[in-house]
């Protein structure tokens, strides 16, 4: 589904990502691990087409999508999330989550002007879908909250609720996990299986809950220094020595 | 023609040194309270006909006008900040940007009212020039570069070497933090202000010292002094001053090729420039 | 005497009230933690403790003196240090200008200080003049917990001290909270990595909808299976 | 419906030196009148609404005068740049009569007013003339022009180019109102220049004058009627334009002008040294005489009879005659006002004849030198 | 002042307040919308307002044109010219931060009234552009008030066609770029295309403005087109009346163009010698107010509405 080859990406001297390459296979869910400045985000930051890299070149499906804008990817199915919750704000949790499907026919100036009537009716099935998709993730009762109010795990959930809003080919989630209360975690990690297995939808997820990759990934890449350092099942991960000694730390129970 | 080229110089400097002082103040606003001072032209203009006060009513030589001066205009920010922006802070930044403006207004008219809408000067007569070669050489544009160069110094060492230059960077970062590590907040902006005002009102002696005085001469001035403080990168003093002085040679070299006119639209043009080129500003000012 | 003891505290960001009364406590020399769902008010209380929410109802007291509604700017100069959940580096600024700006308020030598940081986050070290907008998520939390401990306070609040740390740096975060603890400095902490973060505390609170649901000594906690179902992850 | 006149002056802005001058001329007028019986009997009332010597702001003002204060004639504006446009957008639109005071610029003659538009003041094609001659006698061969840009300026400047023989090495327009004219002045003594002709007005007109003199750029200087204001001498010193030289429209000693003289100082003291409060004066005069002899206020009736009781034939009358005047044109006599300006007999186009004045700056004083013609 | 001319002064009073409405209206979907702080506003105005006036006023040697077509053409052409200005400062400047697309707008509109002033071939310079005929009836009493029929009618059309954008996906969009851009684009969004358009079709309601200006005075030179009157008053609309709000962005209009006009009639009363100081004491009067206003009413009178929910079948 997504092939790097050989990406490289320097920030002044500081190589973020070098030569790294990795794939990420259609319909699996896999996990990427690594210490922190690894490079993971920046990754992410250049496969969903914030970054431009230095050199080397991402594949969506065998297509090159080097350098495409990240709102054509968004249309070619892949989606991401920020490692730092990057909601609406000043928009109400269910706008936050209208926004995001394609092809509206509001969103063209002369059509709202001219067929409010199309406009309004697929305005109430979009908004029928963000209902559904909240119901899902528990925060209906914030729908009409505006976004900003949220807590920081909410805004989590929320970011996975925008993924959930089109028809994403694979998505890309920054720590879905971070600052996320343990409990709800469980329901995070149940939601991405099902879009998973009922959707057809491939994930590629950074993490730094072992358990929750554990549950979840295979295969799991750990990063490190901005190039691949091991890739495998967790147990085989989990076993790699380097991987123990630059992420894991020795405490970790094996 | 390189004597005319020597001269041009020369002003551009002079203007160059006044667009530094003003582009300084408006660069630390900007980047500790985060909008765009649109009366920092007036406050200009207020400690020009504040000096006038010294010079004209009490027979005084500018020299000692200069702090009362400087002390009336970081008193008149002081009042400006307490009693209009500070209630304002907490709404967007461009509340804040519009109610400069009108604060900018306030100030204007309040010139007029009191000193009326005529020129004038520090002294009536003229100066003449020293002449070295072909170039002519006003005595106050001497004083006018060697000022500049004293106060920036200054203010290099104040932000170089206390604590609390460093402070006003980390507010105009971060205000919330800054709070809690113990930054007293509300005297930043307070020193911030002092410094800002001070600056401005000897950017307006020297305006008028060059040329007049006059109610609008520090609006007319704004904009290459926002000009100056783009492209020199906004929350750094050295860019500011490196700013206004391409600024300043920029507007008057150009007299040479271009209408006179618009010498104005060549400072906006650089700016623009700048700002799409290296947003930053030539100099890499922080990219908050 | 309590070292922070904050009773019955109702407050909010100006609309309705958040916290609808609670009440807490952290003795000398104790680590606590608070855990709960998301959304349960757990940084809202912290920050009213830090006096960046209004407290509308209900007292704070440090050390025995009243420090309700504090000027956020008071707190450190009492002891207080406090790290945020979100935006809790000076992004525009260097590493080491942000250990500065948490040495403001000393005028002492702080570079043993300094000297402990970087052992504790050698990366810090390698990074000092880098700013810090363009560091990673984990690599800004270690600037902020930094920042944190610069001024050698007598309490110490993390929020979340270790969201997306990696795990080798978490164990190290909660390895060094109980180090600084054993320096006689009180610990409260948020924690959604609550078991880890138990594994360290002496006491635990859950927070839930803006009340105290339930408090007890660490240990015991991890062993109520109610209480770890519902609010650790079973 | 009493007689209404606006007064649209330049009380604020370039020409501000002006203003309150060319008022007094206007309520000079009308007080004479309104001591002497008013027109048709009641009294007149002045307008007065300032132009802030801008375009804009002139054709707003005129705009209200007409429109909200219901004025039947006004006299102003001074710069021919604010007269231009109000006359155009205004005053021939809606039909109200303008007798401008001070407006010199050549462009007025020609333009499309529906013969709405009047002037006082004879026009700039003869005060360029003689401006250019009387240069040349002073023995001046090359010299350059700065001028502001706007229908005055450029009139002028068009005007002595063309009669002047020697050589005008620039002729450069300059904006109202800036804090530096270095640029301007670089180029102006680029060109081997010995004068500089300032055509502008005193508050920018003395910015450059210092800077030329501190820039050391030019040192002699010529002027027009824009500039004879003593606030140039207050500001620049006395040592440093004594021997400036320049032209204004200037009225012959006639009759009129003696009588007028004599009242005015009578009234106030002393004449003020500037132009164009005699001018304000006759163009209220003749208003109030039209519009007695129309027996109306209404704007159309004094305009069609502006000509007649200006022009000759007609029993002469003088300043300050208005009870002889109100006598004739109940008797059905004829009149032809001469006043404190000269003949004031508007011609087809409105504009009027006249004569231009050489004056100078002698030991700090400006000096009425002689009528040139 | 009789009635006939208070009358008068209303319908004058009534027109611009028209005029700026648009303006204001215009100013709403870059600011109030999209977030783009457009300090600008002057620039489009003026361009609108020239390009409307060159193509309707009589032949003439001594500017452009002079083409002498009808009102309505030469408004269509301030909305296009206007709007393609738009474009090319938009594609240069859209996606600056917001406060130094601010400076950058005010200098791009500076150096048009520069141009404007200097270019005279094209302007006729300080000069000016007179005779700009008026819709419908050129002059005498009845020319006020048609004006103000045809203004009234202008700011209708353009208040549905902003409120329309407002509550459209459009307007979902734009606000969001507005909170947060990254997360917009990841969205899908075409960021820059959606700015732009936002720009664009703001600064062609200036630019209409512009025109309308133009019909209404007769005469327009650069001065009509500083900061002043431009830009800072509509700001001062925008954000007393509230902005994101249309009906905020027409009340505020009114409220302070009543200020505005008010202190002119205060002026108006005082003795003719003392123009100097009353012209100043107004604008002073009017940065006081403003003050006022921002320090008592944060968010405006009238805070951002938030589009309705959709009113669904069951729930
Ligand atoms: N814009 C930037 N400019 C300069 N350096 C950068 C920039 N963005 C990231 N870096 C550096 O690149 C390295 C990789 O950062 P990245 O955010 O990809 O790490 P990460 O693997 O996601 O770490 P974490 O798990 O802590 O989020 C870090 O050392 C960081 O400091
Ligand atoms: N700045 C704010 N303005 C208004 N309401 C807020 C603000 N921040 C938080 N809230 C509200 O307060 C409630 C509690 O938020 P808080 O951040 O305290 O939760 P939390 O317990 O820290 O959750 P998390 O574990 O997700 O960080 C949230 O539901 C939110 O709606
Ligand atoms: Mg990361
Ligand atoms: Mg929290």
């Amino acid at each position: 589904m997504i092939v790097v080859e050989n990406v490289s990406k320097a920030f002044g001297g500081l190589k973020a990502v070098h030569d790294c390459s990795l794939e990420v296979a259609d319909g699996s869910i896999t996990g990427l691990i690594g210490p922190n400045g690894a490079g993971k985000s920046t990754l992410f930051g250049i496969i969903a087409g914030f970054i431009r890299p230095d050199s080397g070149r991402i594949l969506l499906d065998g297509r090159d999508i080097t350098g495409v804008k990240p709102h054509r990817l968004f249309h070619l199915g892949l989606i991401r999330t920020f490692q730092i919750p990057h909601e609406f704000s000043r928009m109400t949790v269910r706008e936050n989550l209208m926004l995001v499907p394609a092809a509206q026919k509001g969103e063209s100036l002369v059509t709202s002007w001219l067929r409010w009537g199309a406009v309004w009716q697929q305005e109430v099935e979009i908004a029928d879908k963000a209902d559904e998709v909240l119901d899902f993730l528990q925060l209906a009762h914030l729908a009409d909250e505006l976004a900003g109010r949220l807590s920081g795990g909410q805004k989590k959930l929320l970011d996975i609720g925008r993924a959930m809003m089109t028809d994403a080919k694979v998505v890309l989630l920054d720590e879905p996990g971070a600052g996320v209360n343990r409990t709800l975690l469980a329901q995070i990690v149940e939601t991405i299986r099902r879009l998973n297995r009922e959707r057809g939808y491939t994930f590629c997820l950074i993490e730094h809950d072992m358990d929750m990759i554990a549950e979840l990934c295979d295969p799991v890449i750990c990063m490190a220094q901005g190039t691949v350092l091991a890739k495998g099942t967790m147990e085989e991960i989990r076993a790699n020595e380097a991987v123990r000694e630059a992420y894991l730390g020795h405490t970790e129970p094996a | 023609m390189i004597g005319d080229i020597i001269q041009l110089l020369i002003y551009g400097i002079v203007t160059g040194s006044i667009l530094a002082l003003g582009a300084i103040g408006v660069s630390l606003v900007f980047s500790i309270l985060r909008f765009a001072h649109f009366a920092h032209g007036d406050l200009m203009t207020v400690g020009a006909y504040a000096a006038l006060v010294i010079v004209a009513g009490l027979g005084m030589p500018i020299i000692v006008a200069a702090p009362f001066a400087v002390l009336v205009v970081a008193v008149v920010a002081i009042a400006i900040e307490l009693s209009i922006y500070r209630p304002l802070r907490e709404s967007s930044p461009i509340v804040l940007l519009i109610s400069s403006f009108g604060m900018a207004l306030i100030l204007r008219s309040a010139v007029q009212l009191i000193w009326g809408t005529g020129n004038q000067v520090y002294a009536s007569g003229i100066q003449l020039p020293i002449r070295v070669g072909g170039i002519a050489i006003k005595p106050d544009h001497l004083w006018i570069i060697a000022g500049t160069l004293g106060l920036i110094a200054a203010l290099h060492v104040f932000l170089q070497y206390t604590k609390f230059g460093k402070a006003m960077r980390a507010m105009a970062d971060n205000v919330d933090l800054a709070r809690i590590s113990g930054i007293p907040t509300s005297r930043v902006i307070m020193i911030a202000w002092i410094i800002a005002g001070g600056l401005a009102a000897m950017a307006g002696i020297f305006l008028a010292m060059d040329t007049r005085l006059h109610p609008v001469m520090g609006w007319q001035l704004l904009l290459p002094v926002f000009a100056a403080a783009i492209v020199g990168g906004i929350g750094r003093p050295y860019g500011a001053m490196a700013g206004g002085l391409l600024i300043g040679v920029a507007m008057e070299m150009s007299t040479m090729v271009i209408n006179p006119a618009y010498k104005q639209a060549v400072a906006f043009a650089l700016m623009v420039a700048t700002l799409i080129v290296r947003p930053t500003g030539i100099f890499r000012g922080s990219s908050l | 005497m309590s070292l922070l003891a904050a009773s019955n505290i109702y407050g909010g960001y100006g609309g309705v009230d958040i916290l609808n009364g609670v009440s807490l406590r952290v003795e000398p020399g104790e680590i606590v933690t608070i855990v709960g769902p998301n959304g349960a008010g757990k940084s809202t209380f912290i920050k009213a403790l830090a006096g960046l929410v209004t407290i509308r109802l209900g007292d704070v007291r440090f050390e025995g003196r009243d420090i309700t509604n504090i000027p956020p700017e008071q707190a450190p100069r009492i002891g207080i240090s406090y790290v945020p959940q979100e935006r809790n580096v000076f992004t525009s600024m260097t590493v080491m200008e942000n250990l500065e700006m948490g040495a403001f308020l000393r005028s002492d030598d702080y570079s043993g200080q300094l000297e402990r940081i970087f052992t504790l986050f050698p990366r810090l070290r390698e990074r000092r003049s880098q700013p810090v907008w363009q560091m990673s998520g984990g690599e800004r939390q270690m600037v902020a917990m930094g920042r944190a401990l610069m001024l050698e306070p007598k309490l110490l609040i993390l929020d979340e001290p270790t969201a997306g740390l990696s795990p080798l740096f978490m164990d190290q975060v909660f390895e060094q909270v109980k180090e600084i603890n054993a320096l006689g400095i009180g610990i409260l902490m948020v924690e959604q990595n609550a078991k880890q973060a138990l594994a360290v505390s002496d006491r635990g609170y859950v927070l839930a909808m803006g009340r105290n649901r339930f408090e007890d000594r660490a240990d015991q906690m991890l062993q109520n299976k109610e209480i770890a179902e519902m609010f650790l992850g079973g | 419906e009493s007689l209404k006149i606006g007064a649209l002056m330049p009380m604020t802005g370039d020409l501000q030196a002006y203003g309150e001058a060319d008022v007094t001329g206007v309520q000079f007028a009308v007080k004479q009148i309104n001591a002497a019986g008013g027109v048709n009997g009641e009294e007149v009332e002045i307008v007065i609404a300032d132009t802030q010597t801008k375009p804009q702001a002139g054709v707003d003002a005129a705009q209200k005068l007409i429109n909200v204060d219901g004025v039947h004639a006004i006299v102003g504006a001074l710069s021919s740049g604010v007269t231009i446009p109000v006359a155009k957008t205004v005053t021939s639109r809606e039909g109200v009569p303008q007798i401008s005071n001070a407006s010199t610029s050549p462009t007025i003659t020609k333009l499309q007013d529906n013969d709405f538009l009047f002037r006082s003041v004879p026009s700039d094609a003869y005060q360029g003339v003689e401006l250019a001659k009387l240069v040349q006698e002073k023995g001046f061969s090359n010299v350059s022009i700065l001028y502001v840009n706007n229908d005055y300026g450029q009139g002028l400047a068009d005007a002595f180019a063309e009669a002047f023989e020697g050589e005008v090495s620039a002729s450069i327009a300059f904006e109202q109102g800036q804090a530096s004219y270095r640029g301007e002045l670089q180029q102006a003594a680029g060109g081997g220049a010995e004068a500089l002709v300032l055509i502008g007005y005193p508050e920018s007109g003395s910015v450059i004058l210092r800077q030329s003199l501190e820039g050391g750029y030019l040192d002699k200087f010529i002027f027009t009627d824009g500039m004879k204001a003593p606030e140039i001498i207050e500001r620049v010193g006395a040592q440093f334009l004594n021997g400036a030289f320049g032209t204004v429209p200037q009225a012959k000693d006639t009759e009129g002008l003696r009588v007028f003289r004599e009242a005015y100082t009578a009234e106030y003291g002393d004449l003020p040294p500037k132009p164009y409060y005699d001018t304000a004066y006759d163009a209220a005069m003749v208003i109030a005489l039209a519009a007695q002899k129309a027996g109306s206020s209404d704007p159309e009736a004094i305009r069609d009879n502006l000509r007649d009781v200006a022009n000759a034939p007609g029993e002469t009358i003088l300043p300050g005659e208005w009870q002889k005047a109100v006598k004739l044109l109940a008797d059905g006599q004829d009149i032809n006002y001469e006043g404190a300006s000269g003949s004031v007999d508007f011609d087809k186009n409105g504009d009027v004849p006249g004569t231009i004045g050489h004056w100078e700056i002698q030991d700090g004083k400006i000096v009425d030198v002689r009528v040139l013609n | 002042m009789e009635l006939a001319g208070l009358l008068s002064y209303f319908v004058f009073f009534a027109s611009f307040a028209c005029i700026y409405a648009i303006m204001a209206l215009g100013l709403n979907i870059q600011w109030g919308m999209t977030g783009q702080i457009n300090i600008g506003v002057a620039g489009f105005y003026a361009v609108g307002a020239y390009t409307s006036a060159i193509l309707t006023t009589p032949p003439t040697p001594e500017h452009l044109g002079g083409f002498a077509l009808p009102v309505i053409v030469g408004l269509i052409g301030a909305v296009i010219v206007s709007g393609l200005l738009a474009v090319l400062i938009g594609m240069i400047t859209v996606n600056l931060r917001s406060d130094y697309l601010a400076i950058a707008t005010i200098g791009l509109a500076e150096i048009i009234r520069f141009l404007i002033k200097n270019e005279e071939q094209v302007t006729h310079g300080v000069r000016g552009i007179a005779e700009i005929p008026r819709p419908l009836v050129e002059s005498g009493p009845l020319a006020g008030p048609v004006f103000l029929v045809v203004a009234l009618i202008c700011v209708a059309i353009a208040y549905f066609l902003v409120e329309r954008a407002r509550v459209s996906p459009w307007g979902r969009v734009l606000r969001a770029i507005r909170d947060n851009e990254d997360a917009t684009k990841a969205a899908g969004k075409n960021v820059v295309s959606f700015r732009l358009q936002a720009f664009v079709v703001g600064s062609a309601l200036m630019g209409f403005a512009g025109g309308l200006y133009a019909h209404f005075f007769g005469f327009i030179s650069p001065e009509a087109f500083q900061p002043v009157f431009g830009t800072f008053i509509v700001w001062a609309m925008l954000i007393v009346g509230g902005s994101g709000n249309n009906k905020g962005a027409l009340l505020g209009t009114v409220l302070v163009w009543l200020v505005w006009s008010g202190t002119e009639i205060f002026t108006r009363l005082l003795p003719a010698d003392m123009a100097t100081q009353a012209s100043a004491a107004r604008v002073l009067m009017i940065g006081v107010l403003l003050q006022i206003v921002l320090l008592t009413r944060r968010q405006g009178v009238l805070p951002e509405e938030r589009p309705k929910p959709i009113p669904r079948g069951d729930s």
